[in-house]
């Protein structure tokens, strides 16, 4: 069965292949169906490759299927080559299957677009790249998955190029992505230098094999320079700026690139390098504070954006911070977890965000929203659920993960780390359900033109929906403390750092100073503060809707700053666009080039050319004057034969 | 004694003025009679060169120069006679027309 | 001239050049890749007073470019087909453009190199100044006269070459694989390494030797600046590869620095002058000066990975380049203008163009899974091996690359169509078609299954390296010593022969 | 009793001489017996041909022997034969191209072509002569009867003035060739190039100042006939005046004569000397190259710039005189072979554009030439690029030759600085071709009235040009032979 | 009693050549190149080659002087004929190298001269003999080719006088 894995990628491929060259001679119906035939394809074939894993003995839960040699040169070798392994078969699942749901999703949703067929053609590609991504035994081939996506959200950001900002924003998605890209390129490269391989398997073999001090400077720089990677494609600072600016593409795309699957790439790539980061005390501290960092910084700013959209792109930032927090700390299992967990109530909310957008006619900002529970029922519940798996409200799958990670966070790294993340939590809560509010709830803000097409979405959009929300509630009970079935799943992967020994019953014993309280302890501590949060939303936003502008009035500097992002664009702007724009046309192109490097070329000719008009002038046309010259040649000549030794 | 030098000098002495003549005139027959000193300073060096050296080259050769400055002398003066047709001029200052 | 005879003369020619690059496909297919020799070997006397012979062959390094050449040609004859003015004339100078640059590869004489070297200035030259844009004259001649100052000091050098060899063998040769077992002191290699590096440095051309790049690309016509992007740029890479490391290793060793820090502003400078470009072709243009100079640091980076990631990246630089310049063309020929500010929107109108304009994009920057970025992985991975600092700067230039080509398709491909003559576009017509798609399948393969390329070169490669760095060795001693000091000229008494 | 001294005395080894001046003699005959009328002279042409072709025959003898005939006046040697056939090779080319070019300017006279015989008579006793007056004497017919030639357009001031410069400044400079050879009679006490030889030798290579100071004053009056720097000043002057086929055969024929003199006299009489005149010629070399490659930069008319590109070319030439090296000698035979080719059939190419009242000399004036007359566009082109060195052309083998033999002598810095000059031509020669073809026409092109006889001109040097470019061996393999003998 | 007639015929001949390059009517200019060519015959008798200076006189001073003198008189030039001078100020330095180029030659003049080998044509033999059959000689055997040479020079010569100097062909 898991001979079958290349089918993962091939299904994808060929949808995009016969959506990208017949698909605008086709049917629009005949196009939908290709692509999520293909998606739902490959997911039938990933659950198949996941049950030939499960037949496996744990240990073994490791198989490789070598395609061709891609790249060789000298030592080097790069293979086209899958590896199937407990965690790549979560990404896998997770991938195709939300992306499956979000592909039917997108045939009603893109319905009346024009670019109907490219959408799903760059879908499916997406698709492709992403499980290529996850399912890549080496890290060159990762890369290629890593740059792929990359593309697909540049051309699904794009997608409506005639939009000034949306074309804007995905060119910065590109170009802050390959920043971090830079990092992940030097990173292999120094792999490669360190390890003379690039493949999974031999580098942690390597590492795991105490070839290698823990510190090691080399191992830190190529985890710093992979985290760096890390951070361009799963939006952390400082790269994250793009993420905002990338809901400028079609919300399904949101959902399934911005949300689910795209950006927890970079998670994926640590969790899959565990064991060097493991090894690197240092960068671990790194990505746990940028994690923390960015969890808070993105949530701060969530609580005041108006735009539907932005809201969920900085809660996803959020939540990415979240992922890296608990990977810092060393609970890769936790990361992983709430990746997947996010996958589902993010997408869902993304997609019930759509589906309101949809019924307001394209409208996304939330002050003019509001009073929408009854008139779009099937979205305000599964968007419900959505809010509440987010702001972590027991059981829902939010819950869970994100408990572990602070449980973690505080368990494994320290006070601080936990601090942020409660308040980030605390923050998400409040966001969330001010959206929510804002949203369905209160006096409908929504304008009489738009009001008349107001309408719930059809049902291949509510059915993804729905799905998603099953998902959102029951998806936790995998990471269920004591009984955490993807801890057992993982741990292979994970190998000897799995939390599986500190999560649950055996936690107790590991951090015995603690005592057995403590994940009860937070799991009520953490519930508590999404408590607070929705209490607080609740009492701005329903009982008091005149509060908000109070507070704005009253701290109207911090609400300006919020609102407008910390200022981070703009100053990155000043930082580094604007100079070397304008360092690239005055000194380098109109400087350097024009005046220094071809006007030496031309001053040269010129002077050649003035040389030469002066020269011509002692060509008098005199005869005397010629005899004259002979004459002085004469002597010349003469001094330098006779006395010239 | 009268040695070699003193002809030799005296060579110079005349070679240089025949050089200094084409330089500062400019009447062309002129010219052409400082460039016949030049050359008649010329004979007299392979003259008393030939009688020191007991050799007889030297007198040939002033024969041939002769022959020579006779040739160059008919045609030169007909390349003048010609200028003059046109130009009625035999400043070879006026004569300038091709220059740089 | 009636339009029934051009057609004939266009049709005509076109048919040679595929014929030819049928004829050199055999070379792939036959060339044994583990052997490092010299293949396809022809050795005939030509000038025998001066032991000047008709030698040519290949080997690894070389195979590709000459396939390279022979596969542009009918795609730049076939992107000619607006020429109009001395149809018969410019199709004559395309033929022996190609002449030129296969001798150029092929070449194993060294006065017959420089033959090929300079013959193929003509041709171009004419191509550019009679085919060209407005200023083309100034661009013909500054790219001729650019080129010959370089190519003069080659020639004497190479000259050098000859009395060096006769003086060690007492064999008068130009032979270039008798020049190779020449043991040259640190000081002659030193200035004959200067000499032909500086002619190859400005046909590549490398910062900032560039300026005639941007004028001759931009005044070219399009199937001139193919030409000059996809092979003319090659030939000064080809140059260090054949030339400059094998004949005079510990010279190239010594020089590492400078031309990787050469290479590097390159890379750097020309993406920023390219970035912020209005014309398109200029843009291309710098492009080329940024992208030329991974392939300098990969030839520098003395090892296999930078050696073979270079010459695949010459070949990519081709393909993306030169498909640039021809989707440059069509966009010309449709408006007549090359500013970036008189595009935008055009996917709307042209959306086949807009894929296969992006596809060949995407190449260009170096997305992995098409052609441009095995070349420059494997070069920054071997430039990464020999030195991190070097690749660590040079790795930036991937940033810049996205930059300035996303930014130039954003402004030309995307947004609104602002300009009311852009609203009747026609997209790809079919022969335009046939054009780019042997370019991008080719793009394709190369991306996905570089494998292939990358054996054919390996075993010369291997020995190239092994020249290298066997030579190097036995004055290593030398290069530390000699790194600051310039040497003195006493290659006169070396070379003075006896009377 | 008076002493007789036996003479070696074969007629046969002058016979090219003798066929020239007879020819000359009938080509005179043939002029007064024929008809006032212009258009029955074409015979004087075929007549001069004849005679050319005949001498170039009959001037044939076995190679590899040196003769000595007329009691050591005269040598037959591989190296006169390789510059006889130079020498005839330019005065046929310059008959074919004389040919309508004189018809159309009214100067069709039997003593046109039997002058430009009689001064090959002089180029030939240069390259032949075996002592100083032999040479000098050659030297004087071949200048008297370009004087002449040069004022042959008697009506057009612009021809007199270029014959009276020439004139004057010639027999200016052959005073200072003629005292230099008065001082080394004096010092040597010999005219014989061989005797001076003998006699430097046996003083062991020393040279006295007297020896020296004749050396240089020779330099002087060769160095005038070359064209070199700073004697170079009547050449674009004398270009522009003369009468078009003139100038082309000036360019060419006196120019090798001069450097065959050169070469025979530095080589043979001085060789031993070498160190002693090689520093002179190498500052002339510079100075001839760069001046003349300079200033032709600014030339707007073709002739003159051809006039600046005749004297940068006696500086690559001197450059192989300084390497005086056997490969030097050799290159600069080849090269000015190959000259002779390129040159005259730049020339041709002129003349054919030129018309009567119109020379269209301005190189403006050959706008939009390359699509209006691509057969004489090529052959300017291909000219162009052979003297401006590039291959696959004569020029480039030359240029390689003669930089080879520099470098063989350790000059490197000379090469150098003949590369850089090489370059610097490069803009004015390929100024030609941007003009012709990238340029639109300003005016135009009358029906240009080509006669046969130019194209065939034309051909011949364009075969030359490419031959000797691209298979240049066997002329290799002779010019070096010819070499042989001087050392 | 030669040595003064040197100094005499030396003092004329410098004098002479001197008022030729100074004189501004060529009349006189070319009588007084006469004057120096005698004065050069006379030397040449000194140095005891008599027939040499009979050509001097009869070929040179006689026929080639005449020529330019009537040459002189046929275009009729006079004194003005140098007014216009358009390089005044070359005046000077063309003086001051004509001085630097006597030193030079004065300096060079004093080394050893006359190294060469000693020929056989000591005063006596060529007394014994006879100046002018010598030269007749040497003139048919050793340097014939020359002479016969300079005969077609002198054709040329005439031939170009009368080119270009007839008034019509």
């Amino acid at each position: 069965m898991l001979d079958l894995v290349a089918l993962i990628l091939l299904f994808p491929l060929i949808g995009t292949a016969v959506n990208g060259l017949a698909g605008k001679r086709m049917r629009k119906e005949t196009v939908g169906y290709i692509a999520c035939g293909a998606i739902g394809l490959s997911f039938l074939v990933s659950i198949l490759v996941f049950c030939g894993l499960l037949l496996l003995p744990p240990e073994g839960r490791l198989f490789e299927k070598h395609l061709f040699v891609w790249i060789e040169s000298g030592s080097f070798r790069s293979l086209a080559a899958l590896q199937v392994d407990p965690l790549s078969t979560v990404m896998i699942l997770t991938v195709s299957g939300v992306g499956f749901l979000i592909h039917v999703y997108s045939i009603g949703y893109m319905h009346h677009d024009k670019g109907y067929h490219r959408y799903f053609c760059y879908l499916n590609l997406f698709t492709f790249s992403m499980l290529l991504l996850v399912l890549s035994n080496n890290f060159l081939l990762m890369f290629i998955g890593w740059e792929a996506v990359g593309l697909c959200s540049y051309l699904l950001i794009g997608f409506w190029f005639e939009k000034k900002s949306a074309s804007n924003a995905a060119k910065k998605a590109f170009v802050v992505n390959r920043v971090g890209d830079f990092g992940f390129a030097l990173g292999v490269m120094l792999i490669f230098l360190i390890f003379h391989s690039i493949d999974f398997t031999e580098v942690f073999s390597a590492a795991s094999h105490g070839n290698f001090e823990t510190g090691n400077f080399a191992i830190t720089m190529i985890t710093l320079l992979l985290f760096m990677g890390a951070t361009g494609k799963s939006a952390q600072i400082p790269l994250y700026t793009w993420l905002p600016d990338a809901m400028e593409g079609p919300t399904p795309v949101s959902a399934l690139i911005h949300a689910a699957t795209m950006v927890t790439a970079g998670v994926y790539m640590i969790a899959r390098c565990n064991v060097l980061y493991m090894l690197s005390p240092f960068t671990m501290t790194v990505v746990a504070s940028i994690g923390a960092a960015t969890a808070l910084f993105a949530a701060s700013i969530g609580l005041v954006q108006n735009d539907i959209k932005r809201v969920l792109a900085y809660s996803t930032i959020s939540q990415l911070g979240y992922m890296f927090l608990a990977c810092g700390v060393g609970a890769f299992t936790a990361g992983v977890f709430h990746l997947m967990t996010h996958a589902f109530f993010k997408a869902l909310l993304f997609l019930g965000a759509g589906s309101v957008i949809h019924a307001l006619s394209g409208e996304q900002d939330i002050r003019k929203m509001g009073a929408l529970k009854s008139h779009i029922p099937t979205t305000y519940k599964t968007f419900l659920v959505g809010t509440i798996a987010i702001a972590g409200i027991p059981p829902f799958a939010g819950f869970f993960s994100k408990d572990e990670i602070l449980l973690e966070a505080f368990v494994r790294g320290n006070f601080i780390y936990w601090s942020i993340g409660a308040i980030a939590a605390l923050f998400t809560a409040f966001y969330m359900f001010r959206l929510l509010f804002m949203t369905f709830y209160g006096e409908s803000r929504v304008d009489h033109h738009t009001m008349e097409h107001l309408h719930e979405s059809p049902g291949n959009m509510t059915l993804p929906l729905i799905a998603l929300a099953g998902l959102s509630f029951v998806g936790g009970f995998l990471g269920i403390p004591g009984a955490s079935a993807i801890n057992h799943f993982l741990s292979p992967v994970f190998g000897g750092h799995t939390h599986a020994e500190i999560a649950g019953t055996e936690l107790a014993g590991h951090s015995g100073h603690h005592g057995a309280w403590l994940p009860y302890l937070m799991m009520v501590v953490s519930t508590a503060i999404a408590i607070a949060g929705i209490f607080l939303a609740y009492q701005m936003y329903i009982k008091k809707p005149d509060l908000p502008k109070k507070l704005t009035d009253r701290f109207r500097f911090i609400h300006k700053l919020l609102l407008n992002k910390y200022y981070v664009d703009e100053i990155y702007d000043a930082l580094f666009v604007n100079p070397t724009k304008k360092i690239s046309v005055k000194i380098l192109w109109k400087g350097v080039d024009v005046r220094i490097i071809d006007g030496s070329v031309n001053g040269i000719a010129r002077l050649v050319g003035g040389l030469s008009n002066v020269l011509r002038l002692l060509q008098t046309g005199y005869i005397r004057n010629y005899a004259f010259y002979i004459v002085v040649g004469c002597i010349f000549i003469v001094v330098l034969a006779v006395f010239g030794k | 004694m009268i040695t070699i030098t003193h002809y030799l000098v005296l060579s110079a002495i005349l070679f240089t003025v025949g050089v200094i003549g084409v330089l500062i005139r400019r009447n062309a027959i002129i010219i052409f009679m400082c460039i016949e000193l030049m050359l008649n300073a010329v004979n007299l060096s392979f003259v008393a060169c030939a009688h020191y050296l007991n050799s007889m080259q030297g007198q040939l050769f002033v024969f041939f120069t002769m022959t020579v400055a006779a040739a160059e002398a008919a045609v030169g003066l007909a390349i003048i006679v010609a200028v003059f047709r046109n130009k009625e001029t035999v400043n070879i200052d006026d004569i300038n027309i091709m220059k740089w | 001239m009636d339009s029934r005879k051009g057609e004939l003369i266009r049709i005509t020619t076109l048919l040679v050049s595929i014929v030819v690059f049928v004829l050199s496909l055999p070379l792939y297919f036959n060339f044994n890749a583990h052997a490092y020799e010299m293949q396809f070997v022809e050795k005939l006397p030509w000038i025998p007073s001066f032991g000047i012979h008709y030698h040519v062959g290949i080997d690894g390094i070389s195979l590709f470019l000459i396939l390279l050449t022979t596969f542009l040609m009918p795609v730049s004859i076939l992107a000619s087909w607006h020429i109009t003015k001395h149809i018969k004339e410019y199709m004559i100078a395309m033929l022996v453009l190609e002449t030129g640059m296969v001798g150029v590869f092929a070449s194993l004489d060294l006065f017959l190199f420089y033959v090929y070297w300079e013959l193929m200035l003509i041709p171009m030259y004419l191509l550019i100044g009679i085919w060209g844009g407005p200023r083309r004259i100034y661009a013909a001649v500054k790219f001729f006269i650019y080129t010959m100052t370089g190519s003069v000091f080659m020639l004497l050098a190479i000259i050098a070459l000859y009395f060096l060899n006769h003086r060690a063998t007492g064999e008068y040769t130009f032979n270039l694989l008798e020049f190779y077992r020449l043991e040259l002191s640190f000081a002659v290699q030193f200035w004959l390494f200067l000499a032909f590096a500086f002619a190859f440095a400005i046909k590549v051309p490398m910062f900032p030797f560039h300026t005639w790049l941007p004028d001759a690309h931009v005044e070219a016509p399009t199937a001139g600046s193919v030409i000059l992007a996809g092979v003319l740029l090659k030939m000064g890479t080809y140059g260090f590869v054949r030339f400059c490391l094998p004949l005079f290793p510990e010279a190239s060793h010594v020089f590492i620095p400078v031309i990787s820090w050469m290479a590097i502003v390159g890379i750097i400078y020309g993406a920023l002058v390219s970035m912020v470009q209005d014309d398109l072709k200029k843009l291309v243009a710098y492009s080329s000066v940024s992208h030329l100079g991974f392939v300098m640091l990969g030839i520098f980076a003395f090892n296999i990975q930078g050696i073979e990631g270079g010459i695949t990246q010459m070949i990519n630089h081709g393909l993306s380049t030169g498909a640039l310049f021809l989707v440059v063309g069509m966009l010309y020929e449709r408006r007549h203008t090359r500013m970036i500010a008189d595009f935008g929107g055009l996917t709307k109108r042209m959306p086949v163009f807009a894929t296969l304009f992006l596809i060949i994009t995407l190449s260009s920057i170096g997305l992995p899974g098409l052609n441009g970025f095995v070349g420059e992985f494997l070069i920054l991975l071997g430039a990464f091996r020999s030195r991190i600092l070097y690749a660590s700067i040079a790795t930036s230039g991937i940033i810049l690359a996205a930059v300035y080509m996303l930014w130039m398709f954003q402004r030309v491909m995307f947004h609104e169509i602002i300009h009311e003559e852009n609203k009747t576009l026609k997209d790809v017509s079919k022969r335009e078609f046939a054009i780019l798609i042997p370019l991008i399948m080719i793009i394709f393969w190369i991306g996905i299954y570089p494998n292939p390329f990358l054996r054919k070169m390996d075993a010369s490669v291997n020995h190239l390296l092994k020249q290298t760095g066997e030579k190097a060795q036995t004055v290593s001693n030398l290069q530390t010593q000699n790194t600051a000091v310039i040497p003195k000229i006493d290659i006169v008494s070396e070379t003075k022969a006896e009377w | 009793m008076t002493p007789v001294s036996i003479m070696t005395f074969n007629i046969l080894s002058i016979l090219p001489i003798l066929i020239l001046s007879g020819f000359g003699m009938i080509v005179l005959f043939v002029d007064i017996f024929s008809s006032r009328r212009w258009g029955e002279k074409n015979l004087l042409a075929y007549v001069s041909l004849l005679g050319v072709v005949l001498a170039a025959i009959f001037g044939r003898s076995p190679t590899g022997t040196t003769l000595f005939s007329f009691n050591e006046t005269f040598t037959i040697d591989n190296y006169s034969l390789f510059f006889n056939f130079i020498f005839l090779l330019s005065t046929g080319l310059t008959i074919l191209i004389s040919h309508s070019y004189i018809r159309r300017e009214e100067i069709n006279h039997g003593e046109y072509y039997a002058l430009i015989l009689f001064s090959t008579i002089g180029m030939m006793l240069m390259a032949s002569g075996a002592d100083l007056l032999s040479i000098y004497i050659g030297l004087e017919v071949m200048s008297v009867s370009i004087y002449i030639l040069t004022g042959f357009k008697r009506s057009k001031l612009i021809s007199n003035e270029a014959s009276l410069k020439y004139f004057l400044l010639g027999a200016f400079a052959t005073g200072f060739l003629l005292y230099g050879i008065s001082l080394i009679y004096g010092s040597t006490g010999a005219i014989n190039l061989k005797q001076i030889a003998s006699f430097i030798a046996g003083r062991g290579g020393i040279p006295d100042p007297v020896l020296l100071m004749g050396m240089g004053l020779i330099i002087i009056g060769l160095g005038f006939k070359v064209a070199s720097v700073p004697f170079h000043t009547w050449v674009p002057d004398v270009y522009e005046g003369a009468p078009t086929a003139i100038t082309a055969f000036m360019s060419v024929g006196p120019k090798a004569a001069g450097f065959a003199a050169f070469l025979r006299i530095f080589m043979t009489a001085f060789g031993s000397t070498h160190g002693e005149w090689q520093k002179i010629i190498y500052v002339l070399a510079i100075l001839t190259m760069t001046i003349g490659n300079v200033i032709a930069i600014a030339q707007t008319n073709i002739k003159r710039m051809l006039a600046y590109s005749s004297i940068a070319h006696a500086g690559y030439l001197l450059i192989a005189l300084v390497a005086a090296n056997n490969m030097g000698i050799s290159g600069t035979l080849f090269y000015l072979l190959a000259y002779t080719f390129m040159n005259i059939g730049a020339f041709a190419i002129v003349i054919v554009l030129s018309r009567k009242g119109d020379e269209c000399l301005q190189i403006n004036d050959y706008a939009g030439l390359g699509f209006k007359h691509p057969f004489l566009a090529i052959a300017m082109t291909l000219f162009m690029f052979s003297m401006a060195g590039v291959p696959p052309m004569a020029g480039f083998v030359g240029k390689f030759y003669i930089f080879s033999a520099a470098i063989k002598s350790g000059y490197i810095g000379l090469a150098v600085i003949g590369v850089i000059n090489s370059v610097i031509s490069v803009y004015y020669y390929l100024r030609i071709t941007v003009i012709m073809y990238m340029k639109e026409p300003t005016r135009d092109f009358h029906p240009l009235t080509i006669s046969p006889l130019i194209v065939v001109a034309i051909i011949i040097s364009m075969i030359g040009t490419l031959h000797l470019g691209i298979f240049p061996s066997k002329v290799m393999e002779i010019a070096q032979q010819a070499t042989l003998i001087l050392k | 009693m030669s040595e003064y007639l040197f100094y005499i015929v030396a003092a004329i001949t410098v004098t002479t050549a001197v008022y030729l390059i100074f004189e501004k009517n060529p009349v006189f200019g070319a009588l007084y190149l006469i004057q120096t060519m005698v004065s050069l015959a006379v030397l040449y008798i000194l140095l005891e080659a008599q027939f040499v200076a009979a050509v001097q006189i009869i070929v040179y001073a006689g026929a080639i002087m005449v020529l330019f003198l009537f040459v002189i008189m046929l275009l009729n030039l006079d004194i003005k004929e140098e007014a216009r001078n358009a390089l005044p100020f070359q005046r000077i330095p063309a003086i001051l190298m004509g001085i630097a180029l006597f030193t030079v030659i004065c300096i060079v003049i004093r080394s050893k001269l006359l190294q060469g080998k000693q020929d056989q044509y000591t005063t006596a033999y060529v007394q014994s003999i006879g100046n002018t059959k010598l030269i007749g000689n040497l003139l048919f055997t050793d340097y014939l080719l020359p002479f016969e040479i300079t005969s077609i020079l002198l054709f040329v010569a005439a031939i170009g006088a009368i080119m270009l100097a007839k008034r019509k062909l």
